[in-house]
């Protein structure tokens, strides 16, 4: 099967990106293909490289880059609800005139359509949310 | 917010049902989920949104947010019809719950049973909750 | 005077006006905000348990909240007042201490 | 197969799997995780709500989030299947649809 | 987390009561509000806690998180009395409404009526709730 | 009187900040003092430097920052929870080998310690959260 995943909140408030989490290295275990992870609303704060959990706990934004690249998941975070939220990629930083950005490597910002095209595309679309 | 033409893609027609069980201005999710379904409208989808517990809220008329400093987003609602988006479904029993008839909403809508709904569900290709 | 309590959750869709009302004291204020305001309208499936509720503790409605989701005055549940921000501040100081039901 | 519901807030707390049960066609599955397993637990006074749905609907709960929240297999209500999260993404696959009621 | 002692402060003593009414594990407020009851008692503060809804679950025995990725924090509970912490009150309803004994709690706690809850909370000068 | 405000949910989310707002300009406005705004939980996301909203929306950021300018209001960042969610200033930025930090001028970071003082020394402690 081909999935893609919706994940609606951001890290360690909610339990959902961390369900999606398991729920994606289960699938990949499994054989199926995991095409698109895309983050919406508060769900794109995931995709900070700012963040400094504390030693004992999970490192959530990590965790995605590495099961993203070792299983070619293509991670998008939402432009509109990031740009509301203050996470920038280096090209949205400079045409906002902001002094910095903090995405981290492994996620890209893009459009609404690409979750369109996931839905589309994948044979199932699951969302993860509050 | 990115034009939805922008990225648009030409592909396979799928049904797309957007569950709306929030009521607006509490949570973001109302409008960030209106912007969702005004893209998959653009890329052409077959698109349902369905109203149901506080989610029949979202379409009260009247709304006016002044005095919140927050934008009234309710009429875009009405804009719906000119994305062909058409197909709006509230639940009837979410309704009555909430003292509320057909002639308290703002935009033109089938009220249907929950057996209907569920029918109409089982149905979709893709369902999207917010 | 005794404890605010303020809710700003919707009564269908969560416990916490339930909990609410059920440690309010008696003379206690419960004033909605929010998605709370649901609960201050009549003719809901949740106007009776306010409604019992009003014999013992005072409800306020934030009428800012409850015009941007559609609603007026004429739809309140009689006796329930309306305050606007200032108002709220006022319950908040005349109160001896707030607690607020998330 | 018919459809798969996700449900993943407490029973207690929210109307969340009210709602899905009121929707669910029978012979559809529902799954709940997070904090939604609490309504797989027997016992509870939202025992009776899960258990006559079980006559139209197949219940699975999440093991994973079962044992996180301190509760094991001995307290379900009779009838309703543990997965882990393979299992989860088996139903996901062997069900025709997703609907996940957040 | 910064050191408790690190920015600690002379002066008077207030009553802080600390109503916890989620689960753990599926919203981080259990886990942050622990951490303001410690802060809270490092400053020689009265601290009081109440668990009522699904607060209950939070002290709930044999939490076991190995299979969802997260930390188990329920042994700070144990701890909370080196930290002078010890009016733990729990909500009898509550209990009862979930099938729960005082046995089923892996602290030891005073089990109150909502109306003894009420009480004790009128009596509070300042009052979280997370 | 004398006031201090936590709020625990991050912008455009939940309305908490909004709320919060509201009140802090309405009591400002009543002669009382709003002494301190403490940022926890989600509620870290509102000190971001890098929120780019739409025109025709709220720009909470810097409603925040104009406010406690004006009346000043001491704005603090929760540390620890900043941390996990990706807030940092120029110290902890240096501190933790970031390449950039995000916290915009007018916030400060520190510890919970500031929120236990706040409810010491204030004479209400008003939550607003989800």
């Amino acid at each position: 099967m081909k999935y893609g995943l919706l994940i609606n909140e951001g890290p360690y408030q909610h339990q959902a990106v961390d369900s999606a989490y398991q729920f994606a290295k289960a699938a990949i275990a499994k054989g199926h293909e995991v095409f698109r992870v895309f983050f919406y609303h508060d769900g794109v704060n995931n995709a900070t490289d700012f963040a400094v959990p504390p030693q004992d706990d999970r490192n959530i934004t990590e965790n995605w880059i590495k099961l993203a690249e070792e299983n070619n998941i293509d991670m998008v975070v939402c432009i509109a609800a990031a740009q509301r939220r203050g996470l920038l990629d280096a090209n949205e930083a400079e045409r906002q005139g902001k002094r910095g950005d903090n995405i981290a490597p492994g996620y890209r910002i893009s459009g609404l359509g690409q979750l369109v095209e996931a839905g589309i595309e994948c044979d199932r679309l699951l969302t993860f949310g509050d | 917010m990115s034009e939805p033409w922008e990225d648009e893609v030409e592909g396979p027609v799928k049904k797309f049902m957007f569950v709306n069980r929030k009521s607006p201005y509490g949570t973001v999710y109302a409008l960030e989920s209106l912007e969702v379904v005004l893209i998959t409208a653009a890329f052409d989808q077959d698109v349902s949104l369905v109203f149901s517990d506080d989610g029949v809220y979202q379409i009260k008329k009247g709304q006016n947010t002044d005095g919140i400093g927050m934008k009234n987003f309710s009429p875009t609602y009405r804009a719906l019809e000119g994305y062909d988006v058409e197909k709006l479904y509230v639940d009837k029993e979410s309704l009555e719950e909430r003292g509320l008839t057909e002639d308290d909403l703002l935009v033109d809508v089938e009220v249907l049973s929950r057996a209907e709904l569920a029918d109409l569900m089982d149905d979709q290709d893709v369902v999207l909750s917010f | 005077m005794a404890m605010l309590h303020t809710v700003n959750k919707s009564p269908f869709e969560r416990n916490t006006l339930d909990s609410c009302i059920s440690m309010a004291k008696s003379g206690s204020s419960i004033l909605l905000i929010e998605d709370g305001i649901f609960g201050a309208l009549k003719g809901t499936s949740a106007t009776d348990k306010v409604s019992s509720a009003m014999s013992n503790v005072t409800f306020y409605v934030l009428g800012p909240d409850l015009n941007a989701r559609g609603m007026t005055e004429e739809q309140l549940i009689d006796g329930i007042k309306v305050v606007d921000y200032e108002g709220f501040v006022d319950l908040t100081a005349e109160h001896e201490n707030v607690q607020a039901w998330l």
